[in-house]
């Protein structure tokens, strides 16, 4: 049994449904990340475990017990607001002391508590200032400090680093994550940055329009994305997209997409969920980490030409359109084979848009040392261990999972 | 873009809707709790004497006598046969139509200037109080007084870049705009409550204003205003009101005239309740006017949803 | 708009900035100046006639300057009226009344600002209503229901009514500001264990100073100057509040001119000090709402 | 079970109801009776009062009159009468008197003028009159008060006109307020003579003056647009519009005079005023009033006719002691007491006796006003009249503006007053 529990628990605002989860199990002491696009309800999911909104139907189950009547104070659940909620008349002092102040704690006790979580922030100094005159970063450390010092069943996280800056947010990234492996408590933490959650998530709930799409571990998540918002939400720079046939040749299944075509290795076939056929069609996704690119590769599964050097620094990244190429590809189609000539035609002229039907943009690593050039003609291969299928229809994932969590 | 189970069956949404989880029980039992005093005293206080109001109505009813059942005599009688009641409603229209925008701009105005750090502003926003508390004894002489067509300091300062002043109270075109302008003397009462709103808007929203690079104006129109709205409005509502029960100064200064041009709604009924013992068509009178105000109010509220900004709006 | 221009016409758009900042603050001034002296005026008047002897008021022209000072007008007006005794009573009603009607209508605006229930709706529409109909044609029933509960002749009748409610008008007022109040603070209480009476004592009271503040103004002023309440319900001469007691300087058909005027000026100078006091929470509590960065 | 208890609660009731009163009794069979009485009187008038209270208070001592200044007493009164509280005598304007007495409001005071024998010959017929509505008396006069033309004799002098010959008729009045208007270069009014329109006159004393009257004798038509009306509002606009009404109102008000009239500050020369001016006029204007004022009859313009006002008391209904309240009353019309008020307030007394005592009439200045209670007339006692009237004040006010002539304003007006009097007529009936 979870230390949380949400059973067939569904929220509704008038009549739109916000929050729809049939059974989230959360275990004691573990990092749970709601992840989502803003407005998919994780908020709202946020808030009806705080107990600031009842769920229309549905069952809160803590620690055994539902508490779907409960008050906050009675869940004892603390919370990180994401514009942090300050009380902005008090001092920092009374700001973390009012939970205990309510509670009737002995004021010496008081006292000693929030000195004690003062020091574990890097916050004595500024117990006496007013919120409105200290730094984000300071008043994030406060509203953690305000969490933190009642020492709750929960923490709960509304995106709490959205509005620090770049540099800050991973600073207080850690450190969340320090303190959380130091006190064990159960977390949940709202964010819509997926680094962020594949940074501190034990496991990760993907929500999109209020519903549960995946949970797992960070892991799982990125190597086996149950459908394609999960594969394009999980992952930067989002993962590669490309519709293809697929054709049977001589007991082989390949694939044919803009300026592609790979042979499907015969693992992935039998990963193929039922065991089934493929579909006619399918969505092929592969990350641009298990892209190869190179001028002139061996099996290379396609070609293109570069329309964007990406550079990051630590890792580089190409844009290539594919389907845009001066040469023709071998298949077992032959030239008549695939969508891509069957609108880009060949030789294309220069100078024509990425976002021109027909044609497919693949982002994918760049290895080399030099910058690749716009303009340049590149090969590139795909990594058969991890690519993705998914079914055009309905988005799910074609394949089972290798190494699944649950 | 992908759906892993679609969407809602109505059935499910229903089933829902019925009752309230014991939370929303207890906010609403807490609501109930808060509006105790106010919900027991109006019904106690207030609604009585309302209804009974709406009794008298329909009767004839001098005071003195118990009243006499009527039926809608006096409705009809008002809408007929009563040519003071247009006239009245018409004064009052226009007095409103002028006094409620200028008062609220003018109240926020001098709010916006009686926020500024100058030295001595304490003083001044005293100062600028002052009319609103001003016996309305005082203040009627004082404005006799400078509304005189020869003497009074409009007038002279109207002949200073040639026009010649109208007579003013006394002229039954220009009386209505002379108590408009009184009016918005009074301002200062506004004022107060545009102060205590200015202290809500946040500082931070100015410096992002000013980082954006917005004028003045600008802020005023992209950060004070939107921010101000809900004062605004509370503004306009009770301008409204207020100034569709417009009474002192015309039973002070003018009496109605000249040629009724002074009349306003509830001057005229105040006559007839008190100087011609007919409560129960001035109470006919009264629910007219109510009629009016509540579906102005209604309309207010139903446009506010379209510019009032509330930073603390409750879902529901 | 100036703080946008590119390094080297900074220094130059610094000194238009400054230049602009001495305009402006020069045009406020002078606004103010001209505006409070025009709204002084009547009251220097007042001033003056109240030191005036009887030749002095009616002159035909009007001298700012009494010649002589009667100060002795002020001991008669006093003396006139039984000064005190009505001061006295004015203080009892006016400090429970501002009681009563501040913390009720608090309350009352709490509830309809920040908690959800079914049929709030309603009841705010049915709290504007009560304000539209014109006192005139209820007040005779309120009175007979005040004198069949008791409080005819008896200050109840002034005072009860505060606390139940404390005015529509101030509900509002006070639950429009309420709504300004993000309500993460509220939800933050919750969670640090506050009920809602905590919530409104501990946060959006201390938040709401300066709306609380203009709303006890604002109940200070009706109760001090309420003239019609005290004269329906009051039938004892002793019980009498001072703004009815000043409607004894006007008789039928002559007037104590320099002994109201003077009479007036005691009985606003508290509104005044109670205003200049109280104001300066329009200003001490700028921006206590910032709460992004 | 149920009934026998409601019994026993109904008896335990009752002996407690039984044991109060006659506790109260008992008590009031030992002390005095305190009654109340209400008046709006301030300054001299109100001292006049304490006077006579005071008077009463040691004349006996079974009853003790406690006075309270009501300020809008006409409000307070209404509610106090609605909310069955009100008080046991009310000094009031008894112009008032129809309207209250109409509505059952007032005790009806025959029997006690019967007991008593009180004479209603002894006060000014048209004092008394007013108090009589439908053949019952609902209020005793307790003081009257009548107007005069106050005239400025410096002002006389300097146009040229004789200070002893006040003007006699309208035809005079209009001739010497030609004398004695001024202008400045500009055309604007400096100095008036009578501004007919001025101190509150009502059409319908110019009504009466032509022998005219508002209603005709059992008061089912309005009459007040007869000829006689038209001949007195012509009158009266085509004074106005001598002096322009635009410049009258432009002379009206000024800073320094307009705590008075500008009467006091020699701006009119003459004007129709009520007695009770004239302590107003000695604390504000004492050199007028010893060096310059004179005081004649209002001239005629048919006949000679003045308003009598003046204030009466009453017992309203339900008043808890009547009896004591009567007692008080006829003190109050007693000829002392009439003096004494008289000599505080400066008023008339309603007792002709007194008012023709020495001590009263002896006052110059007030003489005038005594004098011309002979052509006393007063208004209608009828509860529609101030309905009526407020028709004939707009109607006023239409012909002074020029916006309808003078007879059509009075027909206009005479259609809405008649209707005004049907509906009270019939429901009168009723």
């Amino acid at each position: 049994m979870g230390d949380l529990v949400l059973s067939r628990v569904m929220k509704k605002f008038n009549d739109n449904v916000a929050v729809e989860i049939d059974d989230l199990e959360i275990r004691k002491g573990e990092f749970i990340v709601l992840l989502g696009p803003s407005g998919c309800g994780k908020t709202t999911t946020l808030r009806l475990i705080a107990g600031l909104e009842s769920p229309t139907r549905g069952e809160i189950i803590l620690d055994g017990k539902v508490v779907n009547a409960l008050s906050p104070k009675e869940r004892n659940v603390a919370m990180v607001f994401q514009d942090y909620a300050l009380y902005p008349h008090m001092r920092v002092y009374d700001n973390i002391a009012l939970n205990l102040r309510v509670d009737r704690v002995p004021k010496d006790e008081i006292d000693r508590r929030v000195h004690e979580v003062a020091r574990l922030l890097n916050i004595e100094h500024l117990l006496s200032r007013r919120p409105r005159a200290m730094s984000g970063g300071q008043q994030q450390r406060v509203a953690l400090g305000r969490a933190i010092v009642r020492n709750p069943r929960l923490f709960l996280m509304d995106e709490p680093l959205s509005n620090l800056d770049a540099k800050l947010r991973l600073t207080m990234r850690s450190e969340i994550k320090k303190l959380h492996t130091r006190l064990g408590t159960t977390t949940i933490y709202v964010t819509h940055d997926q680094e962020e959650a594949m940074v501190l998530a034990d496991r990760i709930v993907i929500l999109a329009d209020g519903r549960v799409l995946q949970i797992g571990s960070p892991e799982d998540v990125y190597e086996n994305p149950r459908n394609v918002f999960v594969a394009r939400f999980i992952g930067s720079p989002e993962m590669n997209l490309a519709d293809c046939r697929v054709e049977s040749a001589d007991g082989d299944a390949w694939l044919l997409g803009e300026g592609l075509r790979l042979k499907l290795p015969a693992d992935v076939m039998t990963r193929v969920a039922g065991r089934g056929d493929l579909p006619a069609r399918v969505v092929l996704g592969v990350r641009p980490r298990n892209v190869k690119v190179g001028r002139e590769l061996e099996d290379a599964d396609g070609a293109g030409e570069v329309t964007f050097f990406e550079r990051l620094g630590e890792v580089n990244y190409v844009h290539v359109e594919t389907g845009k190429t001066g040469a023709g590809m071998d298949g077992p189609g032959g030239a008549s084979d695939g969508g891509v000539r069957d609108t880009a035609g060949d030789g294309a002229g220069a100078g024509v848009g990425a976002d021109r039907p027909g044609t497919t943009v693949l982002v994918a690593r760049w290895d080399e040392d030099r910058e690749a050039r716009a303009g340049e003609q590149v090969e590139f291969r795909l990594d058969r261990a991890h690519i993705h299928l998914f079914d055009p229809a309905s988005g799910m994932s074609l394949l089972t999972c290798g190494p699944r969590s649950r | 873009m992908t759906r892993e189970i679609d969407c809602t069956s109505p059935g499910k949404a229903d089933s829902g809707r019925r009752g309230l989880s014991r939370n929303a029980v207890r906010e609403a039992r807490d609501f109930y709790l808060c509006i105790l005093p106010w919900l027991v005293g109006f019904s106690g206080l207030t609604l009585g004497p309302m209804l009974v109001s709406f009794y008298y109505s329909l009767c004839e009813y001098n005071i003195l006598q118990p009243p006499t059942w009527v039926g809608l005599a006096n409705y009809v009688s008002i809408f007929t046969d009563d040519p003071l009641f247009w006239t009245a409603l018409y004064n009052t229209a226009y007095y409103t139509f002028f006094s409620v925008p200028l008062g609220v701009a003018g109240s926020l105005a001098l709010a916006l200037l009686l926020n500024q750090a100058v030295r001595g502003v304490r003083v001044f926003r005293t100062i600028f109080y002052m009319p609103s508390i001003m016996p309305a004894v005082a203040s009627s002489i004082l404005w006799i007084w400078l509304f005189n067509p020869q003497y009074g300091l409009v007038n002279r300062a109207l002949s200073l870049v040639g026009i010649k002043g109208p007579l003013w109270l006394a002229d039954p075109v220009w009386s209505k705009p002379a108590l408009i302008l009184m009016g918005l003397w009074g301002v200062g009462g506004g004022t107060v409550i545009f102060l205590a709103g200015l202290q809500g808007v946040p500082r931070h929203l100015y410096e992002a204003a000013v980082v954006d690079g917005a004028t003045t104006w600008q802020q005023f129109l992209h950060v004070t205003l939107p921010m101000l709205s809900p004062t605004v409005f509370f503004s306009f509502v009770m301008g409204i009101i207020g100034s569709f029960q417009v009474f002192t100064q015309s039973y002070v200064m003018t009496q109605g005239g000249p040629l009724n041009s002074t009349l306003f709604y509830v001057l005229y009924l105040y006559r007839v309740a008190f100087e011609f013992f007919q409560m129960g068509y001035a109470s006919a009178l009264a629910w007219i006017l109510f009629v009016i105000l509540v579906t102005f109010t209604g309309l207010q509220l139903r446009l506010s949803r379209r510019w009032v900004y509330y930073e603390g709006d409750l879902r529901r | 708009m100036v703080g946008r221009v590119g390094i080297p016409r900074q220094s130059a758009s610094r000194r238009t900035r400054r230049m602009r900042a001495i305009l402006v603050k020069t045009l406020v001034y002078l606004v103010l100046l001209v505006g409070s002296s025009a709204l002084l005026t009547p009251f220097l008047w007042m001033v003056s006639t109240s030191l005036k002897g009887y030749d002095q008021v009616v002159a035909s022209k009007f001298t700012w300057i009494p010649k002589p000072v009667v100060w002795s007008n002020y001991t008669r007006a006093l003396e006139f009226i039984p000064f005190w005794r009505y001061l006295g009573n004015t203080v009892l009603v006016t400090s429970m009344c501002l009681i009563g009607a501040l913390s009720a209508s608090a309350v009352v605006a709490y509830g309809f600002a920040k908690l959800r229930a079914p049929g709030r709706t309603a009841l705010f529409g049915v709290l504007l209503a009560s304000m539209m109909l014109p006192g005139q044609v209820t007040m005779i029933p309120v009175f007979v229901l005040f004198q069949r509960l008791g409080w005819y002749n008896n200050l109840k009748a002034l005072i009860i009514p505060a606390f139940l409610g404390g005015g529509a008008f101030n509900i509002f007022l006070l639950r429009q500001f309420y709504m300004t109040i993000p309500n993460e603070l509220c939800d933050a209480a919750k969670i640090d264990g506050c009920s809602n009476l905590g919530i409104l004592v501990r946060i959006v009271a201390p938040l709401s100073k300066p709306a609380l503040t203009a709303v006890g103004v604002f109940i200070f002023v009706a109760n001090w100057t309420d003239f019609f309440s005290p004269l329906i319900y009051l039938s004892d001469q002793e019980k009498y509040t001072l703004a009815l007691g000043l409607r004894l300087f006007q008789s039928l058909h002559s007037t104590e001119y320099s002994l109201l005027m003077a009479a007036s000026i005691v009985f606003s100078l508290p509104i005044l000090v109670v205003f200049f006091l109280a104001q300066r929470y329009f200003i001490e509590g700028v921006t206590l709402t910032g709460m992004k960065g | 079970m149920r009934q026998v208890l409601r019994l026993l609660a109904l008896a335990l009731c009752l002996s407690l109801l039984a044991t109060i009163t006659t506790a109260q009794a008992a008590v009031a069979s030992r002390a005095p009776v305190e009654i109340a009485l209400w008046h709006d009187w301030t300054g001299e008038g109100g001292d006049g009062v304490v006077a006579v209270v005071d008077a009463f208070n040691k004349s006996q001592s079974n009853i003790v009159v406690k006075a309270t200044v009501t300020p809008d007493l006409g409000t307070k009164l209404l509610a106090s009468v609605a909310g069955r509280v009100p008080p046991d005598v009310v000094l009031f304007d008894r112009y008032m008197t129809g309207q209250y007495a109409s509505r059952d409001a007032l005790t009806p005071l025959d029997t006690y003028i019967a007991r008593d024998k009180m004479d209603p010959g002894a006060f000014f017929e048209a004092c008394w009159n007013e108090t009589v509505y439908r053949g019952k008396v609902y209020s005793i006069p307790f003081e009257t008060n009548s107007r005069v033309l106050m005239y400025n004799k410096r002002l006389f002098k300097e146009a040229g006109l004789d200070p002893s010959k006040p003007p006699e008729t309208w035809d005079d009045l209009v001739r010497y307020s030609h004398a004695l208007t001024k202008r400045d270069e500009k055309g604007r009014l400096v100095q008036v003579g009578f501004v007919p329109i001025w101190n509150g006159v009502s059409l319908v004393h110019y009504l009466w003056q032509c022998g005219g009257d508002a209603f005709n004798a059992d008061a089912t038509r309005v009459t007040f647009n007869g000829p006689e009306g038209v001949e007195a509002l012509e009158w009266v606009v085509s004074l106005v519009n001598y002096y322009g009404y635009d410049n009258l109102v432009s002379l009206a008000a000024g800073f320094g005079s307009h705590l008075s009239d500008p009467f006091y500050t020699g701006k009119v020369a003459m004007k129709s005023e009520g007695c009770w001016m004239l302590s107003d006029m000695r604390r504000y204007a004492p050199n007028l009033v010893a060096n310059d004022l004179g005081v004649a009859p209002l001239p005629r313009g048919k006949v000679r006719a003045t308003i009598a006002g003046g204030f009466s008391l009453v017992i309203p209904k339900g008043a808890a002691h009547s009896d004591a309240a009567w007692e008080f009353i006829k003190f109050a019309v007693s000829k002392d007491a009439q003096i004494l008020f008289a000599r505080k307030a400066g008023t008339i007394p309603a007792l002709k006796a007194a008012a023709l005592d020495p001590q009263v009439a002896g006052d110059p200045l007030l003489k005038p006003f005594i004098d011309a209670m002979e052509h006393a007339r007063y208004r209608p006692v009828h509860p529609a009249f101030p309905e009526v009237e407020s028709y004939i004040y707009q109607a006023v006010d239409k012909a002074v503006h020029g916006e309808m002539s003078p007879e059509a304003a009075l027909e206009w007006a005479a259609g809405r007053a008649q209707k005004v009097l049907d509906r009270y007529n019939r429901h009168l009936r009723r």
